[in-house]
């Protein structure tokens, strides 16, 4: 344990020692002042954004080779540093006006950052065990933030109970894994099957049962059954975190797995991923069609979209493909994050006290009311829909392209048929907000109307000039 | 800045500039409003003039090129592409002609969220005019995919009752076929190392044939619901219905030649075996096309359907063209395509006069119009008339050409031309009883006070007349600026005949 | 060889418990402690693997899985007792207010 | 005028004959702008101007050719370019004379029209309708010049279409009402008639076009005819197919067998249009294109064959159906039928030129007749309801009943007395139709007679059958009219026309009496076409034929004066003295043989019901699939979502299923 060692995982460090620190730092900022809180864990995120950032194309291993810092941790910390502070934004208007504004909100939100970092920069199993319950336990917590909203409790307890048993999955499969190849540590499991000491048929298991506590985390069928329910239970702020953070963080793992540990068990796993993508589409898609409620619909839509992104994880076992197919989904979860904070935030500022206005037609008459916040909107789901010149559209082509690449047309055809049943519920949206007359309100302060703002200009934006965020990605792909 | 030193480019989106004055214009000055956007689409159509004059007709390839590295991935690099040769130079034309047109045309007919309307058209003239000139397919498909939003906010915004209903069916019957053209760019981007169009035209796609023809099918498919082929083409008698009059001449003006259009840069030029090898069905299919779209013209009793249905059999005559395989049925479909952005352009609009003075389609509600309503009747019985084919006017030359050019053709034949001149006579049925229901009979006497054409109608008229005319009378010049390009494509298609024989 | 092989299945009878005891219980308690002895079935697992292997690395493992399950129970009970408060009840089979 | 100034340097005029086209041009662009504010004498004088000067133009060509006598050909404008055809006018003896015919009566015509559409817009109540007439009549003597003046056989379909429209526009000009003036869709429903069965007809010229022009690459007229023979080597059955299908069109244009339909109908149309299009000019265009194609038929004698039976079945057909109409225009547009069935077999036979001297004749005495009708018709109407401007007050003073119909011959009678300029000209006009020697018609119909005898019988027979009763129906027509005793008190009081109309009259009467002198006794006529048609026929007067049709031609009349004039009429509800002999045939006859019942069954009712059933079939079917694809879409989304139970054990279940998924495939792996 050196400070190299720390070194490689400073930004993670940093957020933890912070986070702690903010956590009796709150208890002596003002009931009606917890604006501090909430800039002072955007400070921490901040901070731990430039040191993602200052790592750059990676700085080695470190501790013994159980965490690794490289372009694609780099990569994906920058992005979920940010989304914790898109987080933060979404929430600080919202906690007040529904009455439940405390500290540990922030504080929480920052672990669960960390644990999602560490989570892309895991190089060993254990770690990664870890990290996802970082991640997952203050997650929780928040769900029931509302309290005593019954529905927030009710999301809570059956986020808990499934992540649970979820996580005992993912053991059991790390502990197979472990007894097939006589360590935990990512590489070296490669190794292993490459030097033929591996018990194949036992990893087989193993992977199988770490496939499953992980697509529990990105929502794969049939491990999704959680999201619509606690999306829609949890506080809109959170379910807008959630969606994006927990979802980055087990594509970053399943990403680091497949790719890395498990590249030669391609024949056994990869019809399950293909088989996972396949039924993950089509059934987030059409559930979402018949969506009255804008945060089932929504969670329906990051199911679906967790199934695109499936499309091109399925590439992992082919040495050629498999860096495009990355790249490809790196760049879809920045597009997804982005749109998905943008849309959230619209939903926030249209959701009324005691969980009213959240219903698709409460959006009715928004664009003849707020023009810019409907137009925004529209974008959003746009983007979510793939229509250009939108970052959805570029990220949905270069997953399709790493899915035809690697020869998975069939599932391409699939993916983009689903995507045209997506069309009619995010359009929905959009006809609901021009094509209907109603009374539709919008709240909210300007930090969130900052965040529509600056998502929606974002997400034209990279859909124009895409080039620099997609050499990044490239650059941030998987090396042994 | 050469960005808009180019003129496709800054005839492209000069638009967006009419869309910046827009926005700050407060919204209930609607009238300036309406200025900035026709003045926008004018400025437009002034810069394709200009390019007009820059144009060589006699080079028959991609000229007034701007090409740039849009992004740079991977293996390959996806071009900013755009150029303009004589198979696009006069949709370009058109689209910047009946832009300025339609919106002049909705003065009064929209007065609820004047700036919305505006703003969708002049973005809807962005998409089309880029569809047009994409030089790239990626950039091509971006442009294509992104004019179907304006369109559905111009039906479901400003469109009939059934408006939202009829706006999501245009969308997602469109998306199906694009997206699936998508995959289709992408396996032909993935295995040909690129997406610029003039490079894959240089080196020819390298394909096996059965690769070629899933190539083809999914392409085609894309642009057979958007021309609309028959039997994919029923979402256009209810988008057209519903469509504000001024939407429904830009979507049967414009929006259905990108389908054609999209058969003609793409499924000819880029896998002529194929074309060859479908030639036949497609042809089967557009005859189908001509035949029922006129029958079933025949039985509407809604005027605007009745027009429609018209487009369904008219673009079978564009279909059967593009796929005689030949320089006269290529050059009578590119033709007939203007004809039928004109005619059935001005027919839109004509229904749209009637509509907004009584309210009502309903073809039955009308009859003797000609009486209380002179001007209207001649210009409607002149636009009627180009609808039908009559010699003289545009749309003779184009359906002559095409079917000619069937005749002739080397994979079709005279079988194929003798269907399809049933066509002729089947639109002398309905354009008659339309025009009999319409406009002669006795006068219906809630009819009597009606007005007739104000001068702003009269300007959207007599314009479109004048090239009903001009193109009827003397179409050298249009045929002049397709010719070379259109006989480098037909050259290609007959050596891939020979190949495949 | 053979032990590790008895261990292994007991653990392995003992996840199918732990999965079934998910299954069929309907108090959230109870179903939390199916969990557990899902948990712990791995770190039977892992216990087992280890000895054979002569390693260290796998019982290390049981630790952190043991300190995990342990903060997981603090927040899972802190939500049941919230629920229970509110609802008087720890059965989850009332939790169905979130479908559809 | 300097006309030497406007020669060109070969010292001819031809360069002028764009001219023709473009001065009626001019002038209905001059009506139709200022039409509304230069009233009915300025509408009047432009469009008779316009019509005038095109024979002018005419007549300029008739002199430049008497010099040049091969013609020549005009470029005008670059036309279809990818098929190299251009705007291209061709002069020479075929198209002049033609070209005289149609503005010469054409202009006669605008004439008599200026009088009569005076009366007729105001009787149908509408006097601001006067100048689009004058437009539409302008854009017809266009059309048809360039019908007759094109280069090729593609602008000759330009005029085709043009005329087409023209009688569409003119059959339905007052679209509102019926031919009787009840508010009602007839008119506009003959109109569609019309056009639809010429356009069934052009269906057919268009599909010869296009294999003349894939066997000839051309359709210029020159080329096609210079290669033909070349042609009729390399390709026998190209021509004998191209010619079938032209006849198709004429059929269409010239009212033949089975198209001949829509002529009758055409007669909703005011007197002069039915006159000028529907008798004298427009009708005689497909006898002008098989003459114009002289050389193609004269390669397939099978064409020619068909194409005189077709035309000698027409005669006889029309010509009984004739016999027992009792609308006077209705007889008179079965006779043009008829008669245009008798020059169809002329062409037919290879009798180019006396076909062309009987369209000559025909235009004169046929325009004669409708316009005499047209003069009959007004009187009665003016009698039946005077205008207010001549003195009427009260609409329905007199006696007549409410079943008046001033174009129905059985309240007709007796009008030579007090219509007598009509008479004298409507009788020459008939017994000239009716071939009476020597009026004109008796010399063309017997050239026709003669030139089928040898060269075809059995065409020989029917038409001097048609012959026979072509001289029975106009002189029943005649005596119904003029004689006996006036059958109405509008046919009491009947006022004699405006003399525009009469001197009209007048001077066609004289053209229909002296037309003969055109080919007989010195053949003028085949002289000058020959520089065109190419042979010189032997100058007709078979004393035979002759003799035997100039004495059917006098039997028949004398039968008919037997029937109606010795015993006429004394009231318009009595029977038609012919009911009672012959029964069954006359009613089948006056029921014009149920051939458009027949067509409504066979035809327009199936092809009704069938677009009603694709209507059906694209609403029911082909939406209602797409429609389901998006209800089924939508019912599964429904399905899925309604997995989502809210239980969490369905949920856990739901994992484990997965699980067991995931092992059950790794196991049978």
């Amino acid at each position: 344990m050196t400070f190299s060692d720390f070194a490689t995982l400073l930004p993670e460090t940093a957020l933890v020692i912070w986070a702690s620190a903010l956590l009796l730092v709150d208890l002596f900022i003002p009931k009606n002042r917890k604006g501090w809180t909430a800039f002072l864990a955007v400070l921490g995120l901040a901070a731990a954004f430039g040191f993602a950032l200052a790592q750059g194309r990676g700085m080695g291993a470190g501790f013994g080779g159980m965490v690794v810092s490289d372009g694609f941790a780099t990569f994906l910390e920058a992005m979920l540093a940010l989304s914790g502070g898109l987080g933060i934004l979404l929430a600080y208007d919202y906690l007040k006006r529904q009455g439940i504004e405390r500290g540990e909100y922030y504080t929480l939100l920052l672990f669960s950052v960390a644990g999602m970092m560490l989570m892309a920069k895991a190089a060993d199993l254990m770690v990664l065990f870890l990290a996802v319950e970082l991640l997952s336990i203050p997650l929780y917590v928040l769900s029931a933030f509302g309290r005593p909203r019954e529905a927030g409790e009710e999301a809570a307890l059956k986020y808990f109970l499934l992540g649970a048993f979820a996580a005992a999955f993912l053991v059991y499969g790390i502990a197979l894994t472990y007894g097939a190849t006589q360590t935990t540590r990512i590489a070296a499991i490669a190794e292993a099957v490459q030097a033929g000491s591996a018990n194949l048929p036992l990893l087989a298991f193993g992977a199988g049962l770490i496939l499953v506590g992980l697509g529990f985390k990105v929502a794969a069928v049939p491990f999704h059954m959680w999201t619509p329910d606690v999306y829609e239970g949890a506080p809109s702020p959170l379910t807008g975190f959630m969606a994006v953070g927990a979802k980055v963080a087990g594509f970053a793992a399943l990403l680091r797995v497949l790719v890395l540990a498990f590249p030669n068990l391609g024949s056994q796993l990869v019809p399950i991923v293909w088989t996972l993508a396949l039924l993950t589409m089509p059934v987030g898609n059409l559930a979402a069609l018949t969506q009255k409620n804008i945060k089932r619909m929504l969670a329906y839509s990051s199911i679906a979209h967790a199934g695109y992104m499936l499309v091109a994880v399925v590439a992992f076992a082919d040495a050629k493909a498999a860096p495009a197919a990355v790249a490809a989904v790196l760049f879809y979860l920045a597009a997804y994050a982005l749109t998905n904070f943008g849309a959230w935030a619209v939903v926030v500022a249209v959701e009324r006290a005691e969980g009213k206005g959240l219903e698709i037609a409460d959006y009715a008459g928004l664009g003849r009311k707020h023009p810019w916040l409907a137009l925004a909107m529209t974008v959003f789901m746009l983007s979510f829909a793939g229509f250009p010149p939108t970052v959805g559209f570029v990220g949905k082509f270069y997953l399709f392209r790493a899915a035809l690449a690697a020869g998975y047309v069939g599932l391409a055809i699939v993916g983009v048929l689903a995507s045209v049943v997506s069309v009619y519920y995010y359009m929905r949206v959009v006809t609901t907000m021009y094509m209907r007359e109603g009374q539709a309100e919008a709240y909210g302060d300007a930090w969130l109307k900052v965040e529509v703002a600056l998502t929606a200009l974002a997400t034209v934006f990279l859909g124009i000039i895409v080039a620099p965020m997609f050499q990044w990605a490239v650059q941030a792909v998987l090396k042994m | 800045m050469d960005f808009l030193m180019n003129p496709l480019n800054l005839m492209t989106f000069f638009p967006l500039v009419g869309v910046a004055i827009i926005l700050l214009i407060p919204r209930e000055r609607k009238d300036a409003i309406r200025w900035v956007a026709v003045v926008t689409s004018l400025v437009s159509f002034f810069i394709s003039l200009w390019m007009l004059s820059m144009f060589h007709a006699q080079n028959p390839n991609f000229q007034m090129v701007y090409d740039k590295i849009w992004m740079k991935t991977g293996g390959f690099e996806i071009h900013y592409a755009m150029g303009v040769d004589g198979l696009s130079i006069l949709l370009v034309l058109l689209t910047t002609l009946l832009t300025p047109i339609s919106i002049f045309s909705a003065w009064t007919a929209i007065e609820d969220r004047v700036k919305e309307f505006t703003i969708a058209f002049l973005v809807m003239e962005v998409g089309m005019l880029g569809v047009f000139l994409a030089l790239d397919l990626f950039t091509f498909f971006v442009f294509w995919e992104f004019s179907l939003v304006p369109m559905y906010f111009i039906i479901g915004i400003w469109g009939g009752p059934r408006r939202t209903y009829s706006a999501i069916k245009f969308m997602l019957y469109t998306m199906v076929g694009s997206v699936l053209m998508l995959l289709a760019i992408l396996w032909l981007g993935l295995s040909q190392g690129t997406f610029y169009l003039p490079d894959l035209l240089a080196k020819g796609v390298n394909l096996p044939l059965h690769l070629q023809s899933w190539l083809f099918l999914a392409f085609a498919l894309a642009f057979a619901i958007k021309v609309p082929m028959w039997p994919l083409h029923s979402w256009l008698p209810d988008a057209h219905v519903e469509a504000p009059t001024a939407g429904s001449v830009i979507l049967a003006g414009v929006l259905l030649k990108m389908g054609t259009y999209g058969f003609l840069r793409f499924n000819l030029s880029l896998f002529p075996q194929a074309s060859v090898k479908y030639a036949v069905p497609i042809a089967v299919l557009a005859i189908i096309g001509i035949i029922y779209g006129a029958m079933v013209a025949y039985a509407q009793k809604d005027f605007k359907k009745l027009v429609a249905y018209t487009s369904v059999s008219h673009l079978g005559f564009v279909m059967l063209g593009l796929f005689a395989l030949n320089p006269l049925g290529i050059e009578g479909g590119i033709l007939q395509m203007i004809n039928h952005g004109l005619s059935t352009g001005a027919l839109f609009l004509i229904v749209g006069v009637i509509y907004e003075r009584t309210h009502t389609r309903d073809l039955n509600a009308f009859g003797g119009l000609w009486k209380i309503m002179p001007i209207y009747g001649a210009f409607s019985i002149v636009v009627a008339l180009s609808s039908m084919g009559l010699p003289g006017l545009n749309g003779f030359i184009g359906e002559f050409t095409i079917l000619l050019g069937a005749f002739k053709s080397p994979v079709l034949g005279p079988v194929f031309t003798i269907f399809a001149a049933t066509g002729i006579i089947l639109a002398a049925v309905y354009i008659l009883v339309m025009l009999q229901k319409v406009f002669m009979g006795p006068v219906k006497e809630k009819n009597l006070g009606l007005k007739d054409l104000n001068w702003r109608e009269i300007t959207v008229f007599a314009v479109l007349t004048l090239f009903i005319f001009w193109i009827g009378l003397h179409p050298a010049p249009f045929f002049n600026l397709m010719g070379p390009s259109v006989e480098k494509l037909a050259h290609g298609l007959q050596a891939a005949a020979v190949a495949m024989h | 060889m053979v032990l590790t092989n008895y261990l292994l299945a007991l653990s392995a009878v003992l996840f199918i418990i732990g999965v079934a005891g998910v299954l069929v219980r309907r108090n959230a308690l109870v179903i939390y402690m199916a969990i557990e002895l899902m948990l712990n079935a791995a770190n039977l697992a892992f216990v087992a693997f280890a000895a054979e292997f002569g390693a260290l690395d796998g019982q290390i493992a049981v630790f952190f899985v043991m300190t995990v399950a342990a903060a997981e129970v603090a927040v899972g009970l802190a939500i049941l007792v919230t629920i229970f408060r509110t609802r008087k009840s720890v059965d989850i089979d009332t939790l169905h207010r979130l479908k559809g | 005028m300097f006309l030497s100034e406007a020669m060109n340097q070969t010292g001819t005029f031809f360069h002028l004959v764009p001219w023709a086209v473009l001065f009626p041009v001019l002038g209905l662009l001059i009506n139709m702008a200022f039409g509304r504010r230069m009233g009915e004498k300025g509408v009047a004088a432009v469009a008779v101007t316009a019509s005038g000067l095109s024979f002018v133009v005419a007549v300029l060509m008739w002199l430049s050719l008497r010099a040049q006598p091969a013609g020549a050909t005009v470029p005008f404008l670059s036309w279809m370019t990818p098929v190299h055809i251009a705007w291209a006018f061709r002069v020479d003896t075929l198209s002049v004379t033609m070209m005289l015919v149609v503005s010469g009566v054409g202009t006669l015509i605008h004439l008599y029209a200026v009088g009569y559409m005076h009366y007729d817009v105001r009787y149908k109540g509408d006097p601001g309708r006067y100048a689009r007439f004058f437009v539409f009549l302008n854009l017809f003597i266009a059309a048809m010049m360039i019908l007759v003046t094109g280069d090729s056989y593609l602008m000759l379909f330009v005029g085709w279409e043009g005329v087409g429209l023209c009688s569409y526009l003119l059959i339905s000009f007052w679209f509102e009402y019926d031919t009787k003036g009840n508010l009602s869709l007839a008119n506009a429903k003959a109109g569609n008639k019309a056009f639809i069965a010429n356009r069934i007809g052009d269906f057919g010229f268009l599909l010869g076009m296009f294999y003349m022009f894939s066997v000839f690459g051309t359709l210029n007229f020159g080329k096609v005819f210079s290669e033909a023979p070349t042609v009729a080597q390399t390709h026998p059955q190209a021509i004998l197919v191209i010619t079938l299908l032209l006849l198709l069109g004429v059929t269409g244009k010239s009212a033949q067998i089975p198209l001949y339909v829509w002529l009758p109908d055409a007669m909703a149309g005011p007197t002069p249009v039915s006159a000028l299009i529907h008798a004298a000019t427009m009708v005689t265009a497909g006898v002008y294109l098989i003459a114009r194609s002289h050389v193609l038929y004269d390669l397939v004698p099978a064409a020619q064959h068909t194409v005189a039976l077709v035309g000698a079945l027409t005669a006889l057909f029309a010509a009984t159906i004739a016999v027992a109409q009792n609308d006077i225009k209705k007889v008179l547009a079965y006779s043009t039928i008829s008669q245009l069935g008798f020059m169809v077999a002329a062409v037919g036979v290879g009798a180019y030129v006396a076909a062309m001297f009987h369209l000559i004749a025909h235009a004169f005495f046929k325009a004669l007749l409708f316009l005499a009708a047209g003069s009959v018709i007004i009187a009665l109407e003016r009698a039946h309801h005077p205008l207010p401007e001549e003195g009427g007050h009260d609409a329905h003073h007199n006696d007549d009943p409410p079943d008046f119909d001033p174009q129905d011959m059985r309240f007709m009678g007796g009008l030579r007395k007090v219509i007598p300029i009509t008479f004298w000209t409507y009788l020459i006009a008939g017994l000239t139709l009716a071939g009476i020697p020597p009026l004109a018609a008796f010399f063309s119909k017997d050239e026709i007679i003669a030139d089928t005898k040898a060269a075809f019988p059995l065409v020989y027979w029917l038409l001097v059958l048609a012959a026979f009763l072509t001289a029975f129906y106009i002189g029943r027509q005649i005596f119904l009219v003029f004689f006996g005793k006036p059958r109405s008190h509008a046919a009491a009081h009947a006022k004699e026309s405006p003399w525009t109309m009469t001197s009209v009259l007048v001077v066609l009467a004289a053209l229909s009496a002296l037309g003969g002198l055109l080919n007989w006794p010195h053949p003028y006529l085949a002289e000058w076409l020959g520089h065109t048609l190419g042979e010189v026929e032997a100058a007709g007067l078979n004393p035979l034929v002759a003799g035997t049709s100039a004495t059917i031609a006098i039997v028949s009349f004398l039968l008919a004066w037997w029937v109606y004039g010795k015993r006429p009429l004394q009231s318009a509800s009595q029977p038609d003295p012919l009911q009672r002999p012959l029964g069954w045939l006359f009613t089948a006859m006056q029921a014009k043989w149920w051939v458009d019942e027949l067509y409504w069954a066979v035809v327009i009712n199936p092809y009704i019901a069938l677009c009603r059933i694709a209507a059906a079939f694209d609403v029911w079917v082909i939406d209602a699939i797409v429609n389901d694809t998006a209800w089924l879409t939508d019912f599964v989304g429904e399905k899925i979502a309604r997995w989502q139970t809210g239980f969490v054990r369905n949920y856990a279940l739901s994992v484990f299923v997965g699980v067991l998924l995931i092992f059950t495939y790794l196991l049978w792996r």
